[in-house]
């Protein structure tokens, strides 16, 4: 095993010219190419993941006991809060389209940047700018209503720095509105020759559904949040009822954005897992214009169904039916992903690399969050569990159990691509199987305190519930494990991975041509596609040798 | 199309008419994400007009519709000049195309001097949220809501036509420093469609803030 | 460690089933579990099964691939969990839908929800706080308002929710069907003290409750302090017929139609009441003049609820037909 | 794509005008709940006239029209969806 990772080092100087090649602090803040924009983006949210990661490890050690014996309640709100904030806007919504989209989506359609690459770099300083706002209210002392800022607490109760919080989230959605712009400009006017619409690699579609989501759901988020502040900066009435406002208004607008922003989350994901499905399969994806309609339509009707957040909130009854009516519809063409991924399987020349192994956990995970949802949706059942940590673990299942996963086997895919070198593969496989495991271990124990009536946020609980605490708990630092491991072997591999080589995984696509680390302007000549994407054929031998494994 | 060597098309892009094509799009987008901003709000406006119509139409009553109907008045006349100069910089007329633009500007700032004097009445007449609000008839909280969404509507699109204002500015200085360059066309197109959908939001604004309130 | 055996004497894995309503959410929760998990295990099944199978590996497999259309495959898992979700929508729906009807003749109790506690007030004017003693079988509705922000009256064991929201009432109810303590969470995210929100449901046989009903003071029932305030602030000066000045009558009025000025008809329900309370000016009655004062910030919550409950008293005495012969 | 030169016309800010004036003059009769009705339909054909007239819809490309027809869908979706909630509110209790 060792003689894999033998340490290589290729001088710098002698590498031929690549993106990466420019030194110095300035090449890299005022780039414009969108394979460097995605680097800082990178790094950006692995900073947020970590502080968000260390906030939630703090919780899980307070859940241990049932008096919360680690840190105070106030302290308690505050970690959850900052939690919520950092791991959906400032890790979750970035990290598949700001990173690996603005890595490899221009290549994938064979064009040499994005339409509009300095909106793209102001995009990343706006998110830097927003993640100030957020670090520097976290810094002094924080907010404590939730990422969900519900008012009339977050108005006019909360006695922490809930604006400063809003205004943080409010100005990194304009680097989401950016992002989105530029991706759905892009896919429209970049498009190489022969890159048709149906001949668009499955990430791309995906991502470009998610752009869709990211221009027309964020803008409402702003003007809510815009409203949040002036109400509690002026103390006047928008939503608090003390001044003729409608709590649940806020409500309506809120889940407007945040339902949808979901799918933010996950549609990324699920291009990734598709890109990888057939890459690993060396398999054409099974049905490939229903999984690329399918984002198209989770994207439209995710807009649709908000309304299930609000079941027990003081909803009408006849609103409440439509949302949940609705809800079923949306998981349809989720479940049209996961039958299509399992039926590219059959007949394929499956290897299970590390990437593949991330997503086939994604499908599992994704499967068992997504069905969860189908419980949550039942207005029958959701009246008993709202709220409570059957939606916690719900969501975890799908974010994190999904998406993470998504990314990480996205960013295995293409790190030869990113770094010009492999990683090391067995301990690759051993955190992806630790991840997998730890979030298991984490997450399930969730849904029985969830059924049990366990509510959210709460700081401290009654002793029955402790068991599974825990459980959880124990899980969760397995669950650290398996995220620190790819930090660590993939920063080695930078220096002393082995060099990759254009393919070193013999897949298709644009960006398999090109050498790895590509060139600045990705394309020594605009290519132009000829066959469809994932023409791959199963029946042929393995065309990877063997690497010394 | 026929490409003259004054084109700049960025490297990104093949040619001229992607960069153009993808200009447009781009800034239409954009004004979809304004129209779901402003939309949100609107929506606001909305439930609380169906909820509390008898104090949305006091309040109305308090707001100078001379002032007001003056204003859709001068931006619409504004977006008008905007769209001939647009055309007027396509048919090469330097000195025109100046003017016009000098002149929609000019009406944009004239706008706000009108919006600004309206705030000005409304402060001294106690309407402005706050501790200033001095209102102490019926339905005192309802038309405190009414001018709450009134100051934000308003002023979000205030901050929207000064942003246009400025930027028009920018485009006048360009134009004077350097005459044709094919790509500034495509600038002062695109930007036109942030002008005229500036005023787009306030034909919507005014009737809803304005005219509803009734006889 | 000394701890262990306590832990596991409260061991749980399912909730209470203290409600008739909890034999219906769990009959749904368990069929969808049923299913879901069937098929999720079935999923995984075929993925580890081709996982297996079609291993680089695995050189004796035929990988030759077909030319067949995928239409039918993706039609029939299309229209299938269609199908399956639309079930599972309707009987959702099915015990939302009885869950949001509140039998009439409950009893009803007022919970008021304020940082961090709950204040609990039964008809006889008996109060508690974040306990709620209710006698078994008998269906309990709880109309809820809260002081502050928003929070959430939740009963697990009786599988019911619902927030509890500022300036508007919300209800739930509940038929207890076991005897024994139960637990109240707030669930809506409240402020620091939110997880201290927390109480007991103390399910009792119809008698135990009678008599602890009668136990210590003997406060006055809620519809006669709604009665002494009616008269005290002056309401029965407009709103009785011998009254100087001309108000929509009382009397009946409760659960009706009522036709207002601007042509709508609403029904005369708690929050008909307590708007015309606190906002006389809205949903004027046909037929009168926008005259009577708001009582907005002069009254409690408690005095609100006891002037909409001796309001309701008053439609029980009599029939229903003054509020609604009115022009 | 926008090529066509063609000047707005006088005609459409001429129309604009006129629209402001009908729909200020509408809202000083007594019309019951119509008046809303006309007031918003007038303010919605302005907006349309800037939209295609000024904004040169008109002239744009399918992709262009899309973009611009999604964000009113979209728009519509938020309102509907909202007041699907709100008008059908006091209805159980």
């Amino acid at each position: 095993m060792s003689l894999a990772f033998q340490a290589v080092e290729i001088d710098p100087r002698r590498a031929p010219e690549n993106y990466l090649s420019k030194r110095g602090i300035f090449s890299w803040l005022f780039t414009t190419d969108h394979k460097r924009i995605g680097i800082l983006y990178l790094i950006s949210i692995i900073g947020f993941f970590f502080i968000g990661a260390v906030a939630a490890l703090i919780m899980r050690l307070n859940l241990l006991t049932p008096r919360g014996d680690l840190v105070q309640a106030e302290m308690y709100n505050r970690l959850f809060t900052l939690h919520g904030v950092l791991m959906v806007w400032f890790f979750l919504i970035p990290s598949i389209p700001n990173v690996l989209g603005n890595f490899i989506l221009p290549i994938l359609i064979g064009a040499r940047d994005l339409a509009f690459p300095k909106l793209n770099l102001l995009s990343w300083y706006v998110f830097m700018l927003g993640g100030a706002f957020v670090l520097y209210a976290v810094l002094i002392g924080g907010a404590d209503t939730g990422w969900t800022f519900y008012t009339p607490y977050s108005s006019t109760y909360a006695n922490s720095h809930v604006v400063l919080m809003a205004t943080g989230v409010f100005v990194s959605g304009f680097s989401s509105i950016l992002t989105g712009l530029n991706f759905i400009v892009t896919t429209h006017t970049m498009r190489a020759p022969g890159v048709t619409w149906f001949k668009l690699r499955l990430f791309v579609w995906s991502n470009y559904a998610t752009s869709v989501i990211m221009v027309l759901a964020t803008p409402v988020l702003a003007i809510t949040l815009l409203l949040l502040s002036i109400e509690r900066i002026w103390k006047v009435g928008v939503f608090n009822p003390a001044l003729g406002g409608d709590p649940v208004l806020f409500q309506h607008l809120f889940w407007f954005y945040s339902h949808p922003a979901v799918y933010i989350m996950i549609l990324p994901g699920m291009g990734v897992v598709s890109e990888l499905v057939a890459a690993y399969s060396r398999k054409r994806i099974f049905g490939y214009t229903f999984v690329a309609f399918a984002s198209i339509a989770i994207a439209v009707i995710g807009f649709l169904v908000w309304g299930h957040h609000m079941f027990v909130a003081g909803q009408s009854t006849y609103g409440a039916m439509v949302f949940s009516f609705l809800s079923y519809l949306v998981a349809v063409p989720s479940a049209i992903k996961v039958f299509n991924w399992t039926a590219t399987l059959r007949k394929g020349n499956i290897r299970l690399d590390t990437p593949m192994l991330y997503a086939i956990g994604f499908i599992g995970l994704f499967a068992a969050g997504g069905m969860t949802g189908l419980f949550l949706a039942a207005l029958g059942v959701d009246m008993h569990v709202h709220d409570t940590y059957f939606v916690i673990a719900h969501f975890h299942y799908i974010m994190v159990g999904g998406m993470v996963l998504a990314f990480m086997g996205g960013l295995h895919y293409w790190w030869p691509k990113i770094s010009g070198r492999l990683y090391p593969e067995f301990i690759a496989k051993m955190a992806a199987i630790v991840t997998f495991l730890g979030f298991n271990l984490t997450f399930f124990p969730q849904y029985v305190l969830g059924y049990l009536g366990m509510p959210r946020r709460y700081h401290a609980y009654p002793e029955q519930f402790q068991v599974f605490h825990v459980l959880s708990t124990a899980g969760a630092t397995i669950l650290g494990v398996g995220y620190a491991l790819p930090f660590f072997y993939l920063l080695w591999s930078c220096r002393y991975g082995r060099p990759a080589g254009p393919n070193p995984w013999k897949a298709k696509g644009f960006e398999w041509e090109i050498p790895s680390p590509p060139p600045t302007h990705n394309f020594e000549v605009t290519p132009v596609q000829t066959e469809p994407p994932y023409n791959y054929n199963p029946a042929e031998p393995d065309p990877i040798e063997a690497r010394g494994e | 199309m026929s490409e003259s060597p004054s084109i700049a098309v960025h490297e990104q892009f093949d040619d001229l008419a992607q960069q153009r094509e993808s200009a447009h799009l781009g800034m239409w987008i954009f004004l979809g994400t304004e129209l779901m901003f402003f939309g949100g709000l609107f929506l606001g406006y909305t439930v609380y007009r169906i909820s509390y119509p008898r104090a949305f139409a006091e309040a109305a009553h308090h707001l100078d519709l001379v002032m007001g109907s003056l204003n859709t008045y001068i931006l619409l006349t504004s977006s008008f000049l905007y769209s001939l100069a647009i055309s007027t910089y396509r048919a090469r007329h330097r000195g025109p195309t100046l003017v016009l633009l000098g002149l929609a500007m000019l009406l944009g700032i004239i706008f706000l001097g009108i919006k600004g004097s309206e705030y000005y009445e409304d402060w001294e007449h106690g309407f402005l949220p706050g501790p200033a609000f001095t209102y102490q008839g019926p339905d005192h909280d309802h038309v405190l809501l009414f001018f709450v969404l009134y100051f934000i509507a308003t002023g979000l699109h205030a901050l929207h036509l000064l942003i246009g204002i400025f930027v028009t500015l920018v485009l006048i200085g360009l134009v004077v420093r350097s005459w044709f360059v094919k790509d500034r066309e495509v600038a002062i197109e695109v930007f036109g469609l942030y002008w005229h959908f500036v005023d787009f939001i306030w034909i919507f604004i005014f009737p809803l803030f304005y005219l509803l309130g009734g006889p | 460690m000394n701890h262990l055996p306590i832990i596991l004497a409260q061991f749980q894995f399912l909730p209470d089933q203290g409600s008739a309503l909890a034999r219906h959410v769990d009959r749904l929760f368990w069929t969808l579990t049923g299913v879901c998990g069937t098929i999720l295990f079935a999923i995984a099944a075929v993925i580890i099964y081709y996982l297996a199978k079609y291993r680089r590996s695995n050189l004796n497999v035929d990988r030759t691939l077909g030319n067949k259309s995928t239409l039918p495959a993706e039609t029939t898992w299309t229209l299938i969990p269609l199908v399956i979700f639309i079930g599972m929508f309707a009987w959702g729906a099915k015990i939302y839908f009885h869950k949001n009807q509140v039998p009439r003749d409950a009893i009803e109790i007022e919970v008021v929800g304020k940082q961090w506690m709950w204040k609990i007030q039964h008809p006889e004017g008996k109060k508690e706080i974040n306990e709620l003693h209710v006698p078994l079988g008998k269906t309990i509705k709880l109309v809820m308002i809260s002081q502050d922000v928003i929070h959430d009256f939740g009963l697990p064991a009786f599988r019911v929710k619902e927030d509890v929201l500022p300036g508007r009432y919300t209800m739930e109810w509940f038929t207890a069907t076991k005897t024994g303590v139960f637990r109240i969470f707030c669930n809506q995210y409240c402020g620091t003290d939110h997880a201290n929100m927390i109480g007991q449901v103390y399910v009792m046989e119809p008698q135990a409750y009678a008599a602890w009903l009668r136990d210590g003071m003997n406060p006055t029932p809620i519809v006669k302090a709604g009665g002494e305030l009616y008269r005290s602030l002056g309401c029965s000066g407009c709103h009785e017929s011998n009254g100087v000045v001309r108000a929509p009558p009382l009397h009946g009025l409760y659960g009706h139609p009522v036709p207002l000025q601007d042509g709508r008809i609403v029904v005369a329900d708690e929050r008909y009441l307590r708007d015309s309370i606190l906002m006389p000016n809205y949903e004027i009655v046909a037929g009168y003049d926008p005259v009577m004062p708001s009582f907005a910030g002069r009254l409690s919550e408690d005095q609100i609820y006891q002037l909409i409950a001796y309001v309701k008293s008053l439609a029980a005495n009599e029939p229903a037909s003054a509020s609604v012969s009115a022009p | 794509m926008t090529e066509n030169a063609r000047p707005a016309s006088f005609l459409t800010f001429i129309c604009l005008a006129a629209l402001l004036g009908v729909s200020i003059l509408v809202s000083r009769l007594h019309l019951g709940p119509l008046r809303i009705v006309i007031i918003l339909l007038l303010a919605a054909g302005q907006g349309l006239l800037v939209l295609l007239n000024f904004m040169r819809a008109r002239l744009s490309s399918p992709l262009i029209w899309a973009a611009a027809a999604a964000s009113f869908l979209w728009l519509g979706i938020l309102f509907s969806l909202a007041l699907s909630d709100y008008l059908t509110r006091p209805v159980t209790w």
